[in-house]
Parts: C-alpha cells; structure tokens; sequence
C-alpha cells in the first residue's frame, strides 16, 4: 500500500485508463495546457498531447454535449467541469439527453461518459461557487452519481466509472484534494454503486459520503473517547443507492446520524432517513438525524460559512441525540 | 444523375409526405398520443441532404423527424410502429414521434429540446476526427434553435476544432408561431455562420435538386477537412406547428403561396418537363407508396405494444443494485 | 363561488394583477400571438400589447436572466417556461442568480419575479417533455417553490406570487387546465407557503400536492366507501415547506402516505416523510409510505407510461399497508 | 475634457492600483479567502468606460471587479472590507472579491457565473426601456465569456428588442490559461457582433483616453434609441488570472511587453506631455491614494465580521415559516 493524496490517485486512475484503453479521452476547461485547474491533469498534456486531453472554451453545455455525442461514436470521454457549480449551465444536457437517451431510445447504444466535477464549500468562494447539490443530479434515473470520500475509493471508482457504460457524474471535494490515505499497489477497481463500512462501530450507525466522511471519522474519533463506538458507511454512490451495508448496520446500532454537506431540504439524507424507516422499521430506537448545511447560500465570510457548514461537533451532538 | 436516382428522390418524397398524412388521420383517431410534428412542405430538405450522404455520415435532427428517419432507411412500418408507440417501433416504443432513432441507419435522432442536439452534433464530429475516419455528420435543426446558447456553443467548437460538421438550418420561417425577424437579430440566418468564420450557403429548400445539388458540394469539401459548413435552407411547413396549432400567426394566402410551391410538384414538373421520367412511371411510384404506407400502418396496428417488463429495461446498461 | 377551470383561474390571476399593476409583465416563447402554449394567455397580447405580453426567442437562459435584470429595476415579471423540462435549460440563472441574488449581495434589493411552468407526465410526450422534477428546485435556498392543485389555490397563489418580493417557481400541471373548481367571486389571495387540509378524514394522512391530490381524492372517494376516511393535506408549497398541518392531521391518524407524482428518489416524499419522522416520532404506527413515479424516464408507450405514473389504486395500496 | 477630469481619470486608475496591490498582499497573508481576481494592467478600460456614464447608466461586470466598483464610486474601504468579509463591505461580508454590488451607486455587481450575468445585463436594460427612462446599461464581460451560450442568447435579445445597452468585451487575450484563437471561432471578437447586426468597434484599452472618447460616443447613440452597441477592448491582465495561477500559458517576454504599455504611464505621459498637468501634481494624488487606501485597509481590518444572525438574513425578502 502506497500513502498518496486524494488529488494523486484520481491522477492516477486518469493516467491508467488513459494508458490502457486510446478510446479515453479527456476534454474540459484549463484540462491541457494549465494542467487542471485543481492540478489533477498536470503532465497529462505533455504526455498524452492536445488530442486527448482537450482544452475547451467556456461552454458548458458543449462540454457535456459533445461528450455525449462522442460516446455515442464509440469513445469514452471523460468531460470535466471545473466545478459542480457550472453543472447547471449543462443541466439539460446531463440530465435531459446524458441520463435518457440509452432509454427512449430503445437501448440501441451505450454512452459510455464520465463527467468529473468538483463540489464542495467551505473555502470562502461565496454563494455561487460553493455548492453541494448532490442530491440533485441523484434524483435522475439513467445517471450514475458517485463521490468517493478516500484516495483508494476514489481510484477504483473512477476507474471504474471510465469503463462503465453509463454516464457518471464523478463528484470529487476540492477540499479533499491534499488528503492522504494508503491505495493499493497495482490494477484495482471498485465496483459502482457499493456503500462500505469504513469505520466498524456497534452503538450509532453514521452515514455519509465524501468530504463528510472525513468530519465522521473525527466525530468518531472523539466519541470514542467517551465510549461510543460509531460505525461509519459510507455511500461512495447516491445513484444507485446502496442501502444494504446501512440497514445492516442500524439493525445492529438501532440509531442512525446522517451526515451531507449540502442543503438539509430535499437532500441526500432525507432519502437515506426515509429508506431506512421503510426498511427497518422495528428497529428504530430513536428518530434518525440529519446533520447538513443550514438552508442558506453560502456566505463569503469566513465565520458565517463555518456556521452553515456541517462540523464534527454537529455530528457529535446528533449522536448523542439519538442515543 | 442516374434517372434512377431521380425516381429515389421522388419516391422518397412521395413517401415521407404520405406518411405524414396518415399520421395525421391515426393521430385524428387517437393512435398517435404526444405531440407530432409534420414534415409536409418540408420533404425536399432531408430528402436532399440525405441522397448525397455515404453510409459513413452521420445524420442528426430535431423533433420534426420522420422525413430524416425515412431517408435514412428506416422502414415506414418501423416509423409507424413508433408513431403508434409499439414494440416494433425504430425505438421500441419508448420514444414516440419526436424520438426516433436507429443506430444501423446511422440515424441518431430526433431530439425534442431545441438546439440540445446541436452540442452532440459536434460530438459526433468530433468522435469521428478522433478516430481519424471519413465520416461527416449532418446536423439539422430549425431556425427557431439558432437563437439558443446551445446553436452558439456548438458551432464555435466546430470552427475551432475543425470539425467535419454540415450544419443545416431548415428556416420554415417560424418557430412555433414567432417568424424569425421577430426572434432573431438576423433574418438571414446564413449571416450567423459570418461570426463564427463558418463558410455558408443560402439554398431553396423547395427544390430537392437544388438541396442535392449544394449539399453534395459542401459535403465534399467537409470530408476533404475543411472543417464546418453551414447551409441555411428555405422552407416552409404546411401544417400547423403540431397537431392542434391555433395558427393565429400566419395568413391563409401565405400558405397558399407557399402550398403552390410544393415540393413534390416541382420535382415532378421537372422531371416530366425535362422528360426524364414519364408521368405513368411516377403514378406507379405513387401507387407503390400507397401500399408501402398502407401496409406500414397495418403493421404498426397489428403490432404488440412493449411487454411490461421493458418499462425497466434500458434505463442503464450495467446491473446495478438500487434499495 | 363561480366553478371554473384551473386554466381560467390563472388566467384570471394573471389578468386581474396586470390590471392591477402595471409593473407586471408577462414574457416568454408563444406568450403573445399565439395566446399561451396552454392557451393561458389568450386574448392578452390583444388586450394588453405586446409591451406587457413579451414574445420572446427560444432561448430560456436570457428569458429567465432578463426576468432577474427586469425585476432588479423595480419591475414584476412574469418569466414563463414552456415546460419546467426546459427549465434546465435555464437553470443557472434559476438556481444561482435568481435564487442567490438577494442574499449574496447583502439585501440590498428584492427579486420579484415569477417564473411561470408547466410539468407532469401522463400525455405520452416522451422523456424529455414529461417530467415533475419539482424536488430539484425545492433543494435550493433563495427560491420559494410553488405547485397548486385547485383552481382556487392557483388563483390565489398566482396572485400572492406575483405579489411576492422573492422569486417564485409557480409549477402548474397540463393535465389539470381543464380540471374545475369553485373559486370565490372577487379578488382574494392566498399566502404562500401554507400547506392546507383539503379533505379532512381520520384514518389516515396523504400528504400531497398538485395533480396528485386529484388521483388522491379519488383513493379516498373508494376508501371512503370501505369506511376509511383518509385526511388529505395538499403542501401547495414545496419551500417553505409547511409542515405544520401534516404533523398535526398525522398526530391524529398515525398513519401517512405521499402521494407525489416526480421519481420518489430524493422526491418531496422522502423530505415529508423525514419531517414527519423528525416531528412526530411517538405518533408513528407505521411506516410512512411513499407513492411516486417508478425510476425510469417515462417512455412514450401509454401502457408503459402508466405504469410509471402513480396511479388511485397505488394510494389505495399504500393506505391499505400503513392501516 | 476639463483639467479636473483628466486629474480624476488619473486618481482612479491609480486608485484601482494600488487597491490591487494591496488585496494581494493581503490574500497572501491570508486576510483575504476565496478567489481574487486583480485588474491590474486593465484600469484604462472600467475607469474610461465609466468616467463618462450619466448616474442613471446601470453598470455591470464579472467577478473581476473591483476596478468597476471602485469607478461607481464604492468607497475604497467599502472595497477592501468586502475583502475581508466584514460587514461593512458592499455586499456586507457576504459576497466577497467577486460578488461586489451597490444599488446606490447603479452597480449591479459582480458575478462569478461566466456569462450568465449578460442575460441580467438585457433584463436591466429591457427594464429602462419599459419604464421609457433613458438610462443605459454598460456589461463589461470577457474574452472567454464569449463563447458560452448566455453571450449570444443576450446579445440577440438586445438587437431584436433594441435594447439601451452598451456591450463591452474586455479582451485581455485569455480566458485564464486560453488564448482568444484557441477557445474562439473569431479572434477578432468584435466579429461576433456582426453576426447579430450590432454595431461595433475595436479600441485600445490601454489608452485611457481612447476608451472614453469611444465610449462616450457611443453611449449617445444609445442613449438617443440607436440600440445595442458592442465594444472590443484590447487589454491585457498584468498577473495571472487569479491569486494562484501556475502561468504556464504565456511568456515572460509577452507580460514584460504589455507592462511596457502600462495604461497608467501611458496616461501620465500623455497628461505632462501635453502639459495638461504637472508632474507634482499626479505625486500629490499618487500620495493621497496611498492614504486612502492604508485608510481603506485600516477601516477593513478593524470593522467586525458580521452578526451570526446575518446567516439566515436576506435569503428572502418575505418572511416564512419551513419546518
Ligand atoms: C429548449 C426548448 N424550448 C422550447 C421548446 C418548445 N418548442 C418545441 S418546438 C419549438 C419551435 C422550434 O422552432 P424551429 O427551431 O424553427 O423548428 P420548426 O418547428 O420550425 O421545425 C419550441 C419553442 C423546446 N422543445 N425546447
Ligand atoms: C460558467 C463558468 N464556467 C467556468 C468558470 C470558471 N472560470 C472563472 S473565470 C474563467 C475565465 C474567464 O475568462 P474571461 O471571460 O476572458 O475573463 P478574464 O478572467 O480574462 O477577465 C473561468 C473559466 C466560471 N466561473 N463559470
Ligand atoms: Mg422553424
Ligand atoms: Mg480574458
């Protein structure tokens, strides 16, 4: 096992895939030449050249759109948008053609895309910049909606997410991006669509993904001390959700915390919450909570935007709510 | 031109126009549900561009699309099956009217948001001068989409990648019931193409010769790597919108004027007239029309509507788990 | 009380505030000559000019953009989307303008504008022109979402809505135009935001809204007959969502249904029934049901198409389970 | 030009300067959050283009703005405390360097959404023209942004509706690490005006002078009904795009020969070559802008972040209860 970063081993999966299959292509803003905004695709220019890691003007619906129209030729492009943020200016075209087409048209083809993005706020780039909606591209059936909270899931995902046959939407958290985590050496993937237990607990049951995970894991760290085991599962998937390792571990919890960092309303948790009543009933000890970002656009200031965000004390506290 | 090619161009028409007649009479009885949008008036566009395609283009349209499906070699039956929203239809019946699509025509649709289909266009395009092949993909769409970002988008990625795109702007004159000077800064809508350097044509798209004609030129020169083209070609509708237009927004003698430049009888005039064909040949045409027709809408009636299990069929392409 | 149409009593609201206020104005494709896609607006062009009823181009970015600018000058318009399917297409400026506006710049200046739309399934127009993603916008702070199902409430709501200081998403539904309702003589309005009791029962809560208060009357007519009195508590508002009346009719039953008629994953189902969850733990004798569209986009086949939309006898079966 | 106005012009770009300066000194000591985005290198354009708008001109930018901000007349310490985040900013903390709004001064912001403030722009200029007012909207965007849908939807609108507005490309060669011939179908962007019929010209944007001359005479056309008008402003971006930017795009040698034209120096030589001005009088306001401005960051760091209430203020104009 290697110790790399959230930012490398997406790197890596990009690299391998683009190493191993000359369908993968990569197409996005600043993806080239500036080496990704974010640093992802830095020497991926260099080695793999114009053709195959494709610098676009701003046009975000172009972007996605002619990502479509390439899978549909056989390709596989992976189409970046710098940011989930600007999903909405390719809105129609990720949901209204990307997640439909393979359907109403009669399954005649695959279209084997990936759109990578990143979400997340918490680094004072004020309302429009700072999102989670998660949630929301989850609520379309013919997408697929991963967000892998380590550098191990977000590896075999993503490589996983290129060979699938389905459009992906692969939302990464920019504040994820320096984490470290041990990745396995070699040729992995993850299957699509699998939530994991990531931390083994008996007393409460977390559930969450992504950047959440991480606010989990400290939460877990300090209830420790004091006793209480969490058990953490992490969703890795909104779409499909995979609701088995959750309802396993609240049949033995009984209690359930759900941590999102987007808006509470309308949002990942209130799916979560709902599956698990309809799914384990008589084993409700106590309401299941939701910890999420207060329903506000996210404020430039630095203490306000702390406010609204999720932090480990929420998720201590809705604990110890629930036990 | 073969005289042989000159009864193809007739007997296509003729087709496409019948058809379009009797969807209107099935629609009339309750048949066809949804919206259904005819092509009549317009035959000589799709019927133009498509006779000079080689089998490698790619043809993409907008809603209006059964003339495009017929001239790329969908069996009236299996256009009909769709219209009628049956198993046997060109999209098993899950797409309707606006959705047909076959991948062994190399027909890629039908597509219902306007101007959505334009950014896949260019990805098409794009597909295939990734792949290096020789294949030009033909896009059509009305003049109404011209106004959407999405038109903007798509053709300035196709000039900056030197994509081997034929636009093709079908200008009916309305948009619904808005005539383009009232939607559009331009009314010549070739001008457009002037802002992205996309070299451009204004055609009579009453006249399939003249659509032939241009398009077999233009199309040479895209495939030889010139990069876009852009054909802005006259036309007119002479039904409604879709079934149930108020056409509050046009005058009677309007359409009369236009109706006295039908399509179907200028070819006919002229191939008559230049006594390339006798009247008699075209009457058996007609004739044969009328039973291909008459037999498409028995098969589509006799056809099976989907089983109930394809209501879940194709929504992905992988198996996945969701609960 | 006069029994009028939904489509009148919009259209009344419309009418009655332009007259009202000559800051209101309506814009959008078809608004004008055509007199309203839906006919909404028939005769208004006429009456009013085409000043204050804007025909606009096929393009809903600028529609709504332009809206927020207008509205930002003191002005009221009325931005309609065709369809809330191609609201996507103008989802930036509905998601992260109009919605973000006012807070992101400190309060310095309201946003009063409408947005107009029309969603539902059920009329066999395929994927792309069938959906109710009301859940989606319903997750962003800064917008109040709206969606009635009486004539009455649509009138008064309009009214309030266009009233309103704060941008509102007023969903209608296609198959309710022709849908009739008492409405009260004279002017009236009702305030957003107020979920109401529209039937009142004992035996059970359906929580719903829009056209699927129809389809649950008509469960509670039948269940009615076998002695079950179900209380129907239409939300009218998706934000702010009222929860206030859901919880006091479920404290009395124990026992709720969602009926909603978009996908029930991350639906206004799973939202309600966490709520109920979360504010009437104790009172919970059963799992709370939801009754929602099947995950699939709605093909075009009628049967098919059926199949997918919730239908009387689902909600008839879902209050037979939670009894 | 009166001597007073030419001392003015002077003060503002100074102004502009040296506020740049400072917020990035106090990015780097991590004073400021998010994105910062300086506009050094192109004071000449905002200061020339906004030294001759009448009050009632509505000006609005992208997020690079604290140049326009600082030319309507937003106190430097109302600036730099938006910086910071404090309450006293403009947008009182919550908006940030790039989301800077002051309804007083007819500011209009701004915005970070590449683009989708150019639909706003039309809306504040279609409000004018309703309200028959002669106010003109100045929309400065850049490069880049011309190539994203919400450009060519807005610029239509403006010609079909002959909207009082002054379109104003800042063409500062890249659209962060793009070069214009990369990303744009057209390097000349002024073409793309063409394509709506708008009329336009090319300017030098170092020049301070050139700016305001073009600009005002354009402005009168406007303003005496002429319609849209579109400006392409040569300029050039002295630091990267944002605090941050790796630079790979472009050459030590290219930044050194723009600083050679830097618009300040040029102004400075122009105003005591001509004589218009002493050398000691433009050290006397480089003197009082240096005060200014320590005095701005002075206010800025000792103003206090906002009140937690602040969190949940202004997301509506109304008030509601959701629960
Ligand atoms: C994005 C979007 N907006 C609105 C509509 C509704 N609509 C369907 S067809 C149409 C008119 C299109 O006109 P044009 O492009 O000229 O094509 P034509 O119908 O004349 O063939 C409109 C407004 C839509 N389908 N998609
Ligand atoms: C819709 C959208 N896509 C992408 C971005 C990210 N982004 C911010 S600024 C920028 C470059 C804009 O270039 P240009 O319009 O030339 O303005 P400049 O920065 O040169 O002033 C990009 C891609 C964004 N903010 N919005
Ligand atoms: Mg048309
Ligand atoms: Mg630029």
């Amino acid at each position: 096992m290697a110790r790399i970063t959230m930012r490398e081993a997406i790197s890596q999966a990009l690299w391998e895939e683009m190493e191993h299959d000359p369908n993968v292509f990569i197409m996005g803003e600043e993806v080239g030449l500036w080496g990704g905004t974010y640093a992802v695709t830095k020497g991926f220019y260099d080695h793999f050249g114009a053709k195959r890691v494709r610098d676009t003007p701003i046009a975000e619906a172009a972007i996605i759109g002619s990502a479509i129209g390439a899978a549909l030729t056989g390709l596989r492009p992976i189409a970046e948008l710098m940011t989930i943020n600007f999903a909405f200016s390719a809105m129609d075209h990720i949901v209204n053609e990307a997640a439909k087409f393979r359907y109403m048209f009669g399954g005649q083809f695959t279209i084997p895309m990936v759109i990578r993005t990143v979400g997340g706020g918490g680094r004072q780039l004020g309302a429009t910049h700072s999102q989670t909606p998660d949630a929301v591209f989850a609520h379309f059936p013919g997408l697929i909606v991963v967000s892998p909270g380590t550098p191990e899931d977000a590896k075999g995902l993503l490589k996983s997410a290129i060979r699938s046959d389905d459009p992906v939407l692969f939302i990464e958290n920019a504040t994820l991006y320096q984490v470290r985590g041990e990745v396995p050496e070699g040729e992995y993937t993850i299957p699509l669509g699998k939530s994991k237990i990531q931390r083994p607990g008996k007393d409460v049951t977390i559930v969450t993904y992504s950047k959440m995970l991480e606010i989990s894991y400290k939460a877990a760290d300090q209830l420790a001390k004091s006793g209480i085991e969490a058990e953490i599962v992490d969703l890795r998937s909104l779409r499909p959700l995979d609701m088995q390792p959750v309802i396993e571990s609240f049949k033995k919890t009984n209690r359930a915390v759900i941590v999102e960092e987007g808006w509470k309303s309308y949002g990942v948790g209130s799916e979560v919450a709902t599956r698990i009543y309809e799914n384990a009933f008589d084993y409700v000890d106590a309401p299941v909570k939701r910890v999420a970002q207060k329903e506000v656009p996210l404020p430039y200031n630095q203490q306000l935007e702390q406010m609204a965000l999720p932090q480990v004390d929420d998720v201590i506290q809705a604990v110890k709510e629930v036990l | 031109m073969e005289k042989q090619e000159y009864l193809d161009l007739y007997y296509q028409m003729v087709l496409i126009r019948l058809v379009e007649e009797r969807a209107a009479q099935l629609y009339q009885q309750g048949k066809i549900g949804g919206f259904l949008h005819l092509y009549i008036g317009q035959e000589a566009v799709s019927t133009g561009l498509i006779s000079v395609r080689k089998p490698q283009d790619r043809i993409i349209t907008a809603y209006r699309d059964h003339g495009a499906a017929l001239n790329c070699g969908i069996p009236a039956k299996e256009v009909m099956a769709e219209l009628l929203g049956k198993a046997t239809g060109c999209s098993k019946g899950k797409g309707g009217s606006m959705h047909m699509l076959d991948v062994e025509k190399n027909f890629w649709g039908g597509h219902a948001i306007v101007g959505a289909h334009l950014p896949i266009a260019a990805g098409l395009a794009l597909g295939d001068l990734y792949q290096e092949n020789d294949s030009v993909t033909i896009c059509m769409f009305g003049d109404g989409a011209t106004n959407i970002g999405y038109f903007h988008e798509a053709l300035n990625l196709s000039k900056i990648w030197n994509l081997p795109i034929l636009w093709v702007c079908e200008n009916n004159q309305y948009g619904m019931g808005t005539a383009v000077e009232k939607a559009s800064a331009v009314s010549e809508i070739r001008q457009k193409a002037e802002g992205y350097g996309i070299p451009n044509r204004r055609v009579d798209g009453m006249n399939v010769l003249e659509v032939r004609k241009n398009a077999g030129e233009v199309i040479d020169k895209i495939r030889s790597g010139e990069g876009p083209f852009f054909l802005e070609i006259i036309t007119y509708r002479f039904r409604g919108h879709s079934m149930g237009d108020p056409e509050r927004y046009r005058q009677a003698d309007e359409i009369k004027k236009w109706q006295e430049n039908d399509p179907i009888g200028i070819l006919r005039n002229v191939l008559i007239g230049e006594k390339i064909v006798t009247e008699a040949e075209l009457d058996v045409i007609d004739a044969q029309v009328e039973d291909e027709v008459q037999a498409a809408v028995q098969f589509a009636e006799s056809s099976p509507d989907p089983e109930p299990e394809a209501l879940f069929e194709n929504v992905y392409a992988g198996e996945y788990t969701d609960g």
